[in-house]
């Protein structure tokens, strides 16, 4: 491992649901820039940890330190102010605003201004301009002023990203990002992942395993809530109990 | 339904007449009741005792016809009577203001009587306060004070309860009742050992009773509003065997109507009242009103809004013909200070200081007559008048 | 002073037992379709009315008018959901409210036109009258009719859902409907048959509540707030959060009149608050 | 509107176009002048309208625009209503400044409430919102020493407007006063809505669950809402007691509170017009249909609202906008 700063650490995280142990002792460490891919077979509880990472749930004991801060007790939007940041499995986006109105509410969220209600929304000129930059960035521009609800599932895909980019993450945790999308439309999508800026530290959750291997600088492999291994792509590529528990049984699912 | 054919009838009949008769001059009378919502039974019984009226003694009055302008207040609520009352004047030109069952109808468009100087006849608003509101103020009902004061008197001196407990609707007629009733049995030497007030909108009455009967008072005294709740009162005191002659039971007259009568049964005998109309009083001129009124309204009695209607409207004729037809306010008040006549509630006069009702409270009981429950009257208390005007409240 | 207060918790109850039946049916078809219905306690009036005027017309005793009040309220109920209701399960929320809220109207001139705006007294046979002495308590012998009445509609309904094939349908489609339609159950027809009883319950209640609270055209309003309380603080789709609470805002108000008459009026709302601050799917709610 | 989008890549100039004055607005309020000249006899509906108009505004800024379904909105009616009875009963009877008082305190009463509300949702927040209602018509009901129960509050007399305006029969003054209230009313919430605050309200309505995963504390600006729409709503109730020098316990009513409601979604909810156009036809078909038959109106009134739902299911301006074939 290099000696990048760490930007995002878990110490032992522990969640269960009843008797239903779905996060168990996990211990993770994101490096500055890392591209880090989270995988594991249905189950096996990543959602579940990116949702106690986020601070949509909360976990039943252990720690998570982003950039040296505890934030194990830090509501999901006091995390989100400080640079953590998820999209969502499922589109969660505001089916009735236009993409430059979402985007620009997130980026007036992190500048603190959203509550102004005096000042006309026009008048953020910075947060419209960057908003409109991070669009075309998405290659959104075009539909920027069409109602979420009626852009193509791909486009909202690319929004989920828009959204999360507008707060100007430290991490980004993506949630299958391409979940649902065709998978020529997904390597791009993940082509527009890897250019991200070079700070900004990436986890994601995704089945394919051509693009996990060809995007992710270091795998995660969780299984029944635990790490089972982590390292480079190579590594986990070969070694037989990933093969058996993951490769073997949802093979390419 | 065939008082409902019937008065439609009537009803036609008067737009017909009505349409004959546009040369000549017609009086506009605007009547504001909560003809729906909650209270929209007295709205419907008051407005049957004015057609009664009218039905009775024609639209026409010191050559001038009566053209009666109907508006909902939907209930309680003030701003909305004095809505009604500005737009009847300004609109609909009306010359006089009637109906107002409830308090704050009243005190909502007693301002515009006084501005408009127009005759407001209140029909039923029962607190004591209305008739001060302004000048133009005349009522044909009753006062809460009126019935309760003159009966705690009397329950103390006649009756000879010593001791009672109050039991009161929470809310401004219920408060009246209480202080008049405690102020007339205590002045005359009686005791209240205990009051409870109950919620006008969540009637169980059984803690309530429970309560009084923890305290086995030798009497109680009961004031709630018409409509449901009388019957469940009732009813929750003879579950908790609360029933005379063990224990008194006093009230203002809606406890006892005919309706509650069926439906509590047997246990309503020996329940004692105070009102100043009794539908069962013996009396050529009340029977036939009775009759008429049940005639027009398939079969539904009249109470006390319907005689609250009623006299008021013959008040509005009887000031008409005095005044020939002049519709002035302050001629129309005039006319009014002091007039009497005999209704089929008994006789009654328009006290000409305070523009209130001067009449007979009759206190009854409730018998079995002839296989029937009844109010029998057992005492008349003549010229009873209310007994905080003049009194700072 | 333990028979009083013995007295007034069992007077409470048997409030109570009047207000689940009257609710019961909007928890089950609010949990099971997430149809706001508003107009429930309108079936309610119908149930009372059909009661009424079976009894004063046709001269039926009032036990025997109480199953004409349950199925007039449910083959009317049925009907308004088979043509109307079921276009308003995708509508939205406010929309349900409008909607049912203008049937309330509808429902309550109605009923002032047929009916008029007076109060609809009922005779009662004289063995539901007066009291009856337990164990040297007089209790109210119709509060004990209704007690009975009520457990006995739990004791029928807790029977029907947990053991009979339909009830399984019906908790099936409570817990998901999508899941529900894709194991090809006839949601249509739980639908249907669901809206029914409830309804039909609700106009038992309307005929059962005659005696305690009266009846007149305002009876769809003035109950409303009471069974959404019940619904609300029970739990939606639950028929023993219903019960739980509606025994609880039974006891509760008559126990807080009896004790501090000088918040009676207050009490209830109160611990609605309280609880749905707590808990806010309600004591027994599942979501 | 999809065609500007095409046409313009400015995203500013599309943001300001949308809060534009559109020509509609602009006739709708010159319309609103016209029962000076029209219905000179109406002009006492006209200024209750207006007040019902306002209070409906109110509501759909939490209802409609932060989603918050409130059934116990009359709570603030109510409070300023009585707040500007007191104040004049107290011997201060200026319209203006008992009007800002009386909005003052029903605010602050609402941003203490709104801590409780923004902790719940969906039937919960219906019912808390409707409890907290019923709860102050009861303690209104207890304390008659102050408020006078339900007689009503006497002794309210409110002064001539500016000192030169009595408050009339006619309704004249009541109607202007009324009228520049909801104005005013209205252009504050105009400005509120398309300020970044009015799209953050937006996306909590739209999707809550998004809020804190893009950083906001939403919670914050729904308390900020509640106590604005709270004060506004205090508002229309000061106007209603002003206008008419009568305040009973009817302002407090559940009624009122469901009334509103029903107003706004009959109307069209999230719209700023929505809640006048429904208060309009609400009591304007009221009015007339009550004239009409004073005991059975209600019935058409039913009708009316069943209709509308079958028809047109986004209230009237949500017909009335797709008829039009745009699409807000």
């Amino acid at each position: 491992m290099s000696a990048a700063e760490v930007v995002l650490r878990t110490e032992a995280l522990e969640k269960r649901f009843g008797s239903l142990k779905v996060t168990r002792g996990v211990t993770l460490e994101l490096p500055r820039g890392a591209r880090y891919a989270l995988i594991g077979p249905n189950g096996a509880g990543k959602t579940t940890l990116i949702n106690l990472i986020t601070g949509q749930m909360r976990p039943d004991s252990g720690s998570i330190a982003l950039a040296g801060r505890d934030i194990t007790a830090m509501p999901t939007a006091g995390r989100v102010q400080h640079g953590l940041t998820r999209t969502f499995q499922i589109n969660t986006l505001f089916p009735d605003l236009t993409p430059i109105e979402a985007v620009t509410l997130a980026i007036a969220e992190r500048e603190r201004v959203a509550g102004q209600f005096w000042r006309p929304l026009a008048a953020h000129k910075a947060a419209i301009e960057e908003g409109f930059e991070i669009l075309r960035g998405l290659r959104l521009a075009d539909v920027a002023t069409r109602t979420t609800r009626t852009l193509p599932y791909g486009q909202q895909r690319l929004l989920e990203i828009a959204l999360a980019l507008a707060t100007r993450p430290k991490v980004l945790l993506l949630d299958e990002p391409a979940a649902g999308v065709p998978k020529d439309e997904s390597a791009m999508l993940f082509s527009v992942i890897a250019g991200l800026p070079e700070d900004i530290s990436v986890l994601f959750i995704e089945h394919d395993m051509d693009i996990v291997f060809s995007f992710a600088s270091r795998i995660i492999v969780l299984v029944a809530g635990a790490v089972l291994l982590e390292a480079e792509p190579e590594v986990v590529r070969t070694d037989p109990r990933v093969r058996e528990v993951y490769l073997g049984q949802a093979a390419h699912g | 339904m065939s008082g409902k054919t019937l008065a439609a009838a009537v009803f036609g009949i008067g737009l017909a007449w009505s349409a004959a008769a546009s040369a000549q001059e017609t009086l506009k009378v605007g009547v504001i009741l909560p003809f729906s919502g909650p209270f929209a039974d007295a709205g419907a019984q008051l407005d049957a005792g004015i057609k009664l009226y009218m039905q009775q003694n024609g639209d026409e009055v010191a050559g001038k016809k009566i053209e009666i302008i109907r508006k909902d207040t939907g209930g309680p609520a003030p701003d909305v009577a004095k809505r009604l009352a500005q737009e009847l004047v300004v609109r609909d030109e009306v010359d006089i203001l009637a109906g107002f069952a409830l308090t704050p109808e009243a005190l909502g468009a007693a301002d515009v009587a006084t501005e408009a100087k127009k005759l407001m006849v209140v029909m039923n608003a029962a607190t004591s306060v209305v008739t001060e509101k302004s000048p133009y103020i005349v009522r044909t009902s009753l006062t809460i004070p009126q019935v309760n004061y003159a009966f705690g008197k009397w329950a103390f001196e006649k009756s000879g309860v010593k001791e009672a407990y109050t039991l009161v609707a929470d809310y401004g007629p219920g408060h009246d009742a209480e202080s008049s009733f405690a102020k007339g049995f205590t002045e005359a030497g009686g005791k209240i050992v205990g009051a409870d007030k109950t919620p006008v909108a969540n009637p169980d009455f059984s803690a309530f009773v429970q309560r009084v009967k923890d305290a086995s008072p030798e009497a109680v005294y009961i004031f709630i509003p018409g409509g449901a709740q009388p019957a469940a009162i009732g009813k929750a005191l003879a579950e908790r065997g609360l029933t005379p002659p063990a224990t008194k039971i006093l009230a203002q007259g809606e406890l006892t109507h005919p309706e509650a009568l069926e439906s509590m049964g047997d246990t309503a005998k020996g329940i004692i009242t105070a009102f100043h109309y009794t539908l069962e009083r013996d009396d050529p001129l009340n029977t036939e009103f009775v009759k008429a009124y049940r005639d027009a309204n398939g079969g539904r009695s009249p109470d006390l809004f319907s005689i609250g209607g009623y006299d008021g409207m013959h008040l509005i004729y009887e000031a008409l013909k005095k005044t020939n037809g002049d519709a002035a306010g302050d001629a129309l008040v005039e006319a009014a200070k002091g007039m009497s006549w005999t209704s089929p509630r008994g006789p009654m006069s328009i006290d000409p200081e305070t523009r209130d009702t001067i009449q007979t409270i009759y206190i009854r009981e409730v018998q079995e007559v002839d296989g029937k429950l009844q109010n029998v009257i057992v005492e008349e208390i003549p010229d009873v008048k209310d007994p905080l005007h003049g009194q700072a409240k | 002073m333990i028979g009083q207060i013995a007295i007034v918790l069992f007077d409470g109850f048997a409030f109570g037992m009047l207000l689940f039946v009257l609710s019961v049916g909007l928890s089950v078809t609010l949990g099971l379709m997430n149809f706001i219905n508003l107009a429930h306690c309108a079936f309610g009036m119908l149930g009372g009315y059909v009661a009424v005027t079976a009894m004063r017309q046709l001269g039926l005793p009032f036990v025997a008018s109480l199953p004409l009040a349950f199925l007039a309220a449910a083959a009317v109920s049925v009907i308004f959901e088979r043509t109307l209701f079921r276009r308003l399960y995708q509508a939205g929320e406010l929309n349900q409210v409008l909607f049912t809220i203008g049937l309330v109207f509808v429902a309550a001139a109605t009923a002032t036109y047929l009916f008029g705006t007076g109060q609809q007294p009922i005779q009662l046979p004289s063995w539901l009258r007066g009291s009856v002495e337990i164990a040297g308590m007089r209790l109210g012998a119709y509060r004990m009719f209704l007690v009975a009445v009520a457990l006995a509609i739990t004791a029928l309904l807790v029977f029907g859902l947990e053991r009979t094939r339909f009830g399984a349908q019906v908790r099936a489609a409570v817990d998901n409907q999508r899941v529900a339609q894709g194991l090809g159950l006839d949601v249509d027809r739980i639908f249907a048959v669901t809206f029914a009883v409830g309804s039909g319950l609700a106009g038992l209640g309307g005929a059962l509540a005659i005696e305690i609270v009266g009846l007149d055209p305002s009876f769809g309003f003035h109950f409303l707030v009471y069974v959404l309380i019940v619904v609300s603080v029970g739990g939606l789709g639950s028929v023993a959060g219903s019960f739980l609470g509606a025994t609880l805002l039974g006891i509760g108000d008559v126990a807080g009149k009896y004790f501090v008459p000088e918040i009676g009026s207050f009490l209830i709302y109160l611990i609605m608050v309280a609880i749905l601050f707590m808990r806010p799917l309600g004591l027994l709610g599942r979501r | 509107m999809s065609e500007i989008a095409r046409n313009s890549p400015d995203p500013r100039l599309w943001l300001k176009q949308r809060s534009r004055w559109s020509i509609v607005e602009i006739a709708f309020w010159l319309a609103a002048l016209l029962p000076f000249f029209l219905f000179p006899a109406y002009l006492t509906l006209a200024s209750q309208i207006a007040i019902a108009a306002l209070f409906a505004v109110s509501v759909d800024l939490v209802l409609g625009y932060a989603g918050i379904v409130t059934l116990g909105h009359a709570m603030f009616f109510g409070l300023g209503a009585y707040a500007a009875g007191l104040i004049s009963k107290a011997g201060w009877g200026e319209p203006l400044s008992g009007l800002v008082m009386a909005g003052v305190f029903a605010g602050l009463v609402g941003y203490v409430a709104s801590f409780i509300i923004v902790r719940v949702q969906h039937l919960a927040l219906i019912m808390i919102t409707l409890g907290l209602g019923i709860l102050s018509y009861e303690l209104a009901n207890a304390m008659s020493w102050l408020t006078g129960g339900t007689d009503g509050l006497q002794g309210v007399d409110t002064w001539p407007l500016f000192g030169a305006f009595e408050f009339d029969l006619w309704g004249k003054t009541a109607y202007s006063y009324a009228l520049a209230g909801l104005f005013i009313g209205v252009m504050v919430c105009r400005r509120m809505v398309h300020s970044s605050f009015g799209l953050a309200l937006r996306g909590i309505r739209e999707n809550v669950r998004r809020m804190p995963a893009i950083g906001s504390d939403y919670r914050a600006h729904l308390q900020t809402v509640y106590a604005i729409s709270a004060a506004i709503a205090g508002a229309a109730g000061a106007l209603l007691t002003q206008t008419t020098d009568t305040v009973s316990l009817d302002v407090l009513s559940f009624q009122r509170s469901a009334d509103v409601v029903v107003m706004l979604i009959l109307g069209g909810t999230g719209r700023l017009y929505g809640g006048i156009v429904g208060a309009i036809i609400f009591l304007v078909a009221r009015d007339q249909l009550a004239g009409i038959n004073p005991q059975y109106w209600y019935f058409w009134i039913g009708v009316l609202l069943m209709v509308v739902v079958l028809v047109m299911p986004s209230g009237i301006l949500g017909g009335l906008a797709r008829l039009a074939g745009k699409r807000d």
